[in-house]
């Protein structure tokens, strides 16, 4: 999202930490996640009275205590709609919700899908840890099926969402998805959720350490990040692999893994990335169905479309335009009076 | 229209105090609009009046079925009156269904004029009566006329272009018209609003004026009518403009003035529900006024979205019903915690669960008052007749500034939909309603208190005072996040004592009659009409009994225990199984009688009277 | 979804009305959803006592009262969770879920995703109004954007949800389309959703006389009809139009329509249905993004996945085979106890 | 520990009646294991005990910090016990944040235990200390032992193939060691339980052995601690085989009987939340008993997928804490209006809204009772000990079935964590719970009533029984929709009478002490401990004080308003504001004194003992 900026003040990552101590597990990826968010937003040049971060409970929503700005921690699930409300009723505001799998995509899978289609200018972090944190332990909507967990002894009965598919459903107009660990890639990712016009959504796969460590160690370790994970990039081929030869093509709407070393195929052949088609987008998303293909973070995508709040200024204008402002005698007085003398 | 009017037909005009005229007929019958055409032009003409309408909770349910049928109460006099009428004196049935429903509500020795052509086998089957009441003994007592309402309209308008089907809908203009000629009423407020609503097809207008004269003709020339009836314009009215008002609309007026008056922005966050909706569709059609409305995808939505308004630093506001304030009561606990000013309010109607939607009731008083985990309190006012509606709308968006705090307002779907004359008010006459945003950043803290104990209220984007708010339980005056014992009981006791605060700010408990004596009748909310009838009449009859009526219900005026231990006993009728009673006794330990009836409809003075007659001389 | 069945037993339609009057509209589209369902379920084999009918609140949602099977009519939002509750405590039952668009994308968007995510065996029909019939019409979050509705008297800020895009996103396994006024289709589509193993989600598109008249005349009436639907049938290409002259092909990832008459394209060119493809349903389901392709209407995705309910019952086998039924008085024991002599 | 025993070091073994022990730390040093360790030894050695665990809000604060202090008290007798102590007389603080935090909880003169090591001056800036305290005078007056934990660990440990941070995490049951040498423990059930606990880790096993034989030879060798104390088992327990029981462990297996009991499948539909979540867990993990545990995406789906597994003939069972439960209202009405059975259990905490979401508080009772839209009956059950809790929901399931209701049972974060020894029931000892589905065809109706006013409960899938029920209202015996005035007012009142009748069929309220006299205590749920304690010291005093405690709030045993007129006065303690004084004050008009306490901890027996002399002595 964007709002007024300024470039009058100079910022430094520092300016942005509250004087609250922080209260996650040592550890935990949601330092990664604050540290960026703080590192990010010298560079915005929204000044700090006009930035709320909003959230509502869990580990992860307790990020808005940690930042040197406006900042409201709501009950579970429930802060896309306070943010909602704190947007539409001020949308001078640069507004930023912080969200934990639990609390977006279980209580809040609501308002989660409303705030998307409403396409209200704010940012939408999911720290997805694919677990329950604060309440210890028990399997999330993005957990994997058959995880072992304190509510699943024997394995969770359930499917999980794909966050980024669920937010192409729900008409969403930013989808994106990065990583705790790799702090730059993150901090792109951030300026980018925080430039697009509309809601933004950016699923962060973060790592809880005491109740799910290691979830995301595939894609974000050294040793097997690269043959794992497609960084998806507007108008660029899909390339990954530790040597660079591994890409995607694909086969009418099919995606398939090609080696680029087989003599057979080269780069003219792989998909070429299009943040503009939600057709597309979804086709990527699904990459997780398919065990072979990589894990792609990126932008997914980001079109353009009005914001609930500029359509309803728009409203108010045309409105203002006809009538003008109402006269509030006439409001009281009504359709029909009469006098009693 | 009092009993020996009715006896006989004499010709000419004869003079009446009040009179109750119930409109009933299919949902598609158009019965609301009539009723509502019959109640402007009653209004203008001067009279007293209260409305009652009383819809189905289908939407067109299948013609001629009972629970298809739409009925409004009417009751317009020439004296201070307070209710829509306990019994109808003139009962119009369009159809079979619409009399069997409403002849209950009719007075023994009333007059019934049916639509004499849907009295027909199939109508008569849908209603299930075996035969026609026309014909057996069962409406012996009453007048009955039989008009042919459809088939005379249908004629007049045969030469217009128009299908069988629309021209059957004009049938209730004809209906009014006859009306208007029974109860001797102008028709220009008719005749002007049917080309207003039907500016697009001049064929409607010409219809529906046509139908409208025709009634009025048929009275004046079929030897049918006797008598015509005549009721003078009040003459206690002070002096001014007058409007008539229905709650809802009074409501929503009231909000809007208050935003207005404090310059902010306000923030209704709802979602739509009976006999809620219509504060939602008034809002919405009021944006010249500013007024931003939010039909949120549920009501945890809507009443989180205006938690974040009102952070942000609008009036925030949400409306809803029983089952949808059931939904709001965690999202309550936080607008407590983080001390933002909210106004909620709740049209209620029967219950529990969905219940009967389209029925009065007031039972979530309890609700209110108690329904949310830990100690969380929340004042609560109820408003008393549809004009209050206004005063307690404005009323609420005070105490939840000043103190910062949400706020309750109960209503209920009889104040929603019922109407009264409204002196209106002028703008310029409201109190003043004070906002002060805290600005300077010397010495903030977020949970500071000011003389109220109220919390500053800071919009986000004034620099300097960024500061975090949330759900858990906060640290006296910093804010910050704190679990220890001390501080709990502390913030537990502030809380508290910010909402027992508002007792020093609103008006004393007034007694109507005398001031101490036997027995004092303490309504709240919507009873407020009934009590007053039944207190005329008892006058009337040299009993001696006076009424308190609540419109604060916590806190309560600070009089209020003084006022109730200076009688011998206290009566309180409430639509519900004696949910105020439960308080004012645990309040004041007094052994409070209860007068209970959960019948989804308003108390009639006579039922009150009989209680208080019991009371009063132990039985009736 | 699928329950054992019968076919000793022989019904017509009546036997499946109850004894109570109809209450909605004369001419709502709802009479003949019920018909159709009425007409669908002798063919399904399935005895009238293992049916069970629930819902939430709404018009539509009035639906239980008038079948002669057991019947729910719940709170708003919440039928698709009640249904869960039956459906699993109760796997023998045969559960089908009525739901307006309000009911069930509104209120009740959680509960709807989180079903279809669990692929319940339960079947879900979704009567599509676009709008909130039982309130005296408000916009609902299928209505189109701007518009005018009680509650949007200058048009309705808000972008729809596309239902068939959502339940794609939300993980479903089973979703379709079909309409009021086409009762041979829609008997078609009432009868695949009962044979899913699964999940089922039946759009279905139903006009609203007093509230909302005419929302679908474009796909449901003889004179537009058949130039502006598409009906979809696995295996085949995607042709429509009156004289069968147009067809739908796939540029990359893009649909495109064609002239079949233009003499450049042929039936050879054009798309294949394929039911099983979540990335085909998800572009055949955007096509209504698209102004200038038709609606689809037909099955846009059936694939096979355990349902919750298979899912535990297998647990519940495993543990009991590994240990048993467990003994009620080692429970009251504990893991550990002392004796007081 | 009777002061005297700590007056003076002197050689072996001292005897004690009672001693009260708390273990303080971080999150991460494995102070709740110790505790109950401590705990499992204790209870099989023969002492009555009573325990109660304090957790921090967040999962692992950051290391040395006091929001990240982790406790866990225990009294051990070897009398009758009631509380886990008013007071430690013995603390084992593991770092300086653990002293500082709970050093206000320790009685005078008591033994303070501390991790030298841990006091350097990170931890010391960490936990707020300017400079130490073993060091300044804040601590004259209390014995402080300064024990080399950390070290003495590591040294014992060096050889074994682990990191520091591991051997690190051994230190507990270093310390765990020397307070079984300090009260002469047996070392076996730990030993056991280590080797169980860390079977994959042959290294782990062996470390913590280590550590534990470390910490106890310390105490033996170690010229430092002058005396052992011995607390002999206890006398007064009844013969039999027993365990140690928590709260939500208890109301887990009550439930599970009584679906076993039934034969009916179990259904859990749940939303994990603090302090409820265990009891998801603790079902999960009983598969073996059939029991089916969901975990719903929030807790509206979590009470309405109970309520349909309710309509489909299973039992439905909620849980959760205060949030959840303002969550689940609007669905309790559905629950209300259907007439099934349900049983919604609220583990109650700190409030309002996120509140202290690890503190324990009673403050739901209001909410439980009227929290809901329209006239919504709803019986109300309280435990009033862990092991009580069994009986509890045992009992829920019995009314809920019985009476075709839903059903609240309250307990809170006190009693779901605390634990005490219980006599094992016997399955064979449980009453039978009848289970009858109706499956006659002949003269069925959904809302026909038997003895009891319950209506039939029906399985789907019994063939000639397809009937529909909702949330609109009922017409009685039919249930078709219906909007009668009359039905609705019956409807009520039948709902109503139902929930009433059952007080024909729960325990008269009993009296412990005297029968009638100047001064009854009126307890509710987990306070009994807290005044049982209270009593017997009262007793010893010789001060005439009654005990009564209500472990059914709606309806209340039918001679509760005898009991309570027996007594000259009546004092309510409760975890609240007032909420059971609000209600026995409407319900009976009587002027019951309050003593509330809302610091998210239970009373301390002192605390309700002063309010009792202030009462029966005016002031103390
Ligand atoms: C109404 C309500 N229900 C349940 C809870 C308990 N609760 C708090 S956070 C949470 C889920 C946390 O998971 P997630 O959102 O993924 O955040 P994380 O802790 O993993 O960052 C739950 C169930 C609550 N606080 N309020
Ligand atoms: C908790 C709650 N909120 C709101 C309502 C009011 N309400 C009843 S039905 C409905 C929406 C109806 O729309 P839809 O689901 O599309 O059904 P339709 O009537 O169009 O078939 C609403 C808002 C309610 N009954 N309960
Ligand atoms: S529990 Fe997990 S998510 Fe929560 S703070 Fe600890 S490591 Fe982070
Ligand atoms: S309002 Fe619309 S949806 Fe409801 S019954 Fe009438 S026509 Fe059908
Ligand atoms: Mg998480
Ligand atoms: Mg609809």
């Amino acid at each position: 999202m964007t709002t007024d900026i300024t470039d009058k003040i100079i910022y430094t990552a520092k300016d942005f930490a509250s004087d609250q101590d922080i209260r996650w597990c040592p550890g935990c990826g949601d330092y990664s996640i604050l540290a960026q968010v703080q590192r990010t937003l010298p560079s915005l040049g929204i000044t700090k009275e006009k930035l709320v971060f909003i959230a509502g409970i869990g580990c992860s929503s307790r990020f808005p205590y940690y930042m040197d700005t406006y900042g409201f921690h709501t009950i579970h699930g429930r802060a896309t709609a306070v943010a909602s409300g704190v947007k539409i009723a001020n949308p001078d505001l640069s507004v930023w919700i912080t969200a934990g799998d639990g609390d977006l995509m279980s209580i809040g899978g609501n308002h989660f899908m409303h705030l998307l289609r409403r396409n209200l200018d704010v940012n939408l972090l999911m720290f997805n840890n694919r677990i329950y944190g604060l309440t210890k332990g028990q399997y999330s909507p993005t957990s994997e099926r058959n995880k072992i967990t304190k509510s699943s002894p024997v394995g969770s009965p359930e499917y999980p969402f794909n966050p980024t598919n669920l937010a192409l459903g729900a008409n969403g107009t930013f989808i994106a998805r990065s990583m705790d660990r790799d702090p730059k890639h993150l901090q792109e990712m951030i300026t980018r959720t925080a430039k697009h016009h509309g809601t933004s959504f950016l699923e962060i796969l973060q790592n809880c350490n005491i109740y799910n460590d290691g979830a995301f160690f595939l894609y974000t370790e050294k040793e097997t990040k690269e043959d794992n994970v497609v960084y998806l990039q507007h108008g660029k081929p899909l390339v990954y692999g530790k040597n660079k030869d591994k890409g995607i093509k694909l086969d009418g709407f099919h995606p398939v893994m090609v080696d680029l070393n087989d003599g057979v195929h080269s780069v003219n052949d792989l998909l070429i990335h299009d943040e503009s088609s939600r057709e597309l987008a979804f086709i990527l998303s699904s990459f997780v169905d398919h065990a072979h293909l990589p894990m792609p973070v990126g932008v997914f995508l980001d079109i353009a479309r009005d914001s609930y709040e500029e359509t309803i200024a728009k409203q108010f204008e045309q409105v203002y335009e006809k009538g003008g402002k109402g006269d509030i005698n006439d409001l009281l007085k009504g359709r029909s009076t009469w006098e009693i003398k | 229209m009092s009993e020996e009017i009715l006896e006989k037909k004499i010709k000419n005009k004869k003079e009446v105090e009040s009179v109750t005229v119930r409109f009933a007929g299919d949902s598609g019958d158009g019965m609301q609009i009539t009723g509502s055409q019959f109640t402007d032009t009653t209004a203008i003409f001067g009279n007293d009046l209260g409305t009652l309408p009383d819809f189905p909770a289908e939407i067109r349910a299948p013609i001629g079925t009972t629970y298809g049928v739409s009925g409004f109460q009417l009751q317009f006099s020439s004296k201070d009156i307070f209710t829509p009428g306990d019994e109808a004196d003139v009962l119009i049935a369009m159809n079979p269904a619409a009399l069997k429903v409403n002849i209950r509500d009719l007075k023994k020795g009333g007059t019934i004029i049916v639509n004499i052509d849907s009295f027909e086998k199939k109508n008569l089957e849908l209603a299930g009566y075996e035969g026609t009441p026309l014909e057996d003994n069962s409406l012996d007592g009453y007048y009955v006329y039989k008009v042919h309402i459809t088939k005379s309209t249908l004629e007049i308008l045969k030469d217009l272009p128009l299908g069988t089907k629309t021209a059957n809908k004009c049938k209730n203009f004809y209906a009014l018209g006859l009306m208007y000629w029974l109860f001797d009423r102008p028709m220009e407020i008719t005749l002007n609003w049917i080309k207003e609503k039907f500016a697009k097809s001049p064929d409607l207008v010409e219809a529906n004026t046509r139908a409208l004269h025709a009634g009025y003709n048929f009275g004046e020339t079929a030897e049918m009518f006797g008598e015509r009836y005549e009721v003078k314009p009040a003459e206690h009215f002070t002096q001014g403009l007058y409007r008539n008002i229905m709650g809802n609309e009074a409501l929503s007026i009231g909000l809007i003035c208050a935003s207005y008056n404090t310059g902010l922005k306000m923030f209704l966050g709802s979602y739509p529900i009976t006999p809620a909706s219509d504060i939602l569709h008034n809002l919405s059609k009021h944006k010249k006024y500013g007024i931003i409305t939010f039909q949120a995808e549920d009501e945890i939505a809507a009443i989180t979205s205006a938690i974040g308004a009102a952070f942000s630093g609008a009036i925030g506001v949400t409306t809803t019903s029983g089952p949808g304030m059931a939904l709001k009561t965690e999202a309550m606990g936080l607008a407590v915690m983080t001390e933002l000013p909210l106004v909620i309010i709740d049209i209620q109607r029967g219950g529990p669960s969905t219940g009967l939607p389209t029925k009065t009731e007031q039972a979530d008083l309890l609700q209110a008052i108690y329904g949310r985990n830990g100690e969380c309190p929340i004042p609560v006012i109820a408003a008393c007749t549809p004009s209050d509606c206004f005063d307690i709308a404005y009323e609420a968006v005070r105490i939840a500034i000043k103190y910062m705090t949400p706020v309750i307002v109960l209503s209920d779907g009889y104040l929603a939909n019922g109407s009264e004359p409204w002196l209106v008010k002028k703008y310029e006459d409201l109190p003043k309603i004070e906002v002060n945003f805290r600005t300077e950043v010397e010495g903030f803290a977020p949970y500071l208190r000011d003389e109220n104990l109220a919390r500053p209220w800071v919009k986000p984007g004034t620099p300097g005072l960024e500061h975090r708010i949330g759900g858990l339980e906060k640290q006296n005056i910093t804010g910050n996040v704190n679990y220890e014992p001390e501080n709990h009981e502390l913030m537990v006791n502030l809380r508290a004592q910010k909402v027992k605060n508002i007792e020093n700010d609103i008006p004393l408990l007034k007694i109507e009659g005398e001031q101490s004596g036997k027995l004092l009748v303490l309504g709240w909310g919507s009873t407020y009409g009934s009590i007053t009838a039944a207190m005329e009449n008892q006058k009337a009859k040299g009993n001696k009994v006076s009424h308190a009526h609540l419109r604060y219900l916590n806190p309560m005026p600070k009089n209020t225990e003084e006022v109730l231990k200076s009688f011998d006993k206290v009566l309180i009728p409430e639509m519900n199984m004696g949910q105020l009673s439960k308080i004012i006794r645990s309040e004041f330990l007094i052994d409070a009688i209860g007068l209970n009836k959960v019948k989804g409809s308003p108390f009639k003075a006579k039922e009150i009277e009989e209680k208080i007659e019991e009371i009063l001389h132990g039985g009736k």
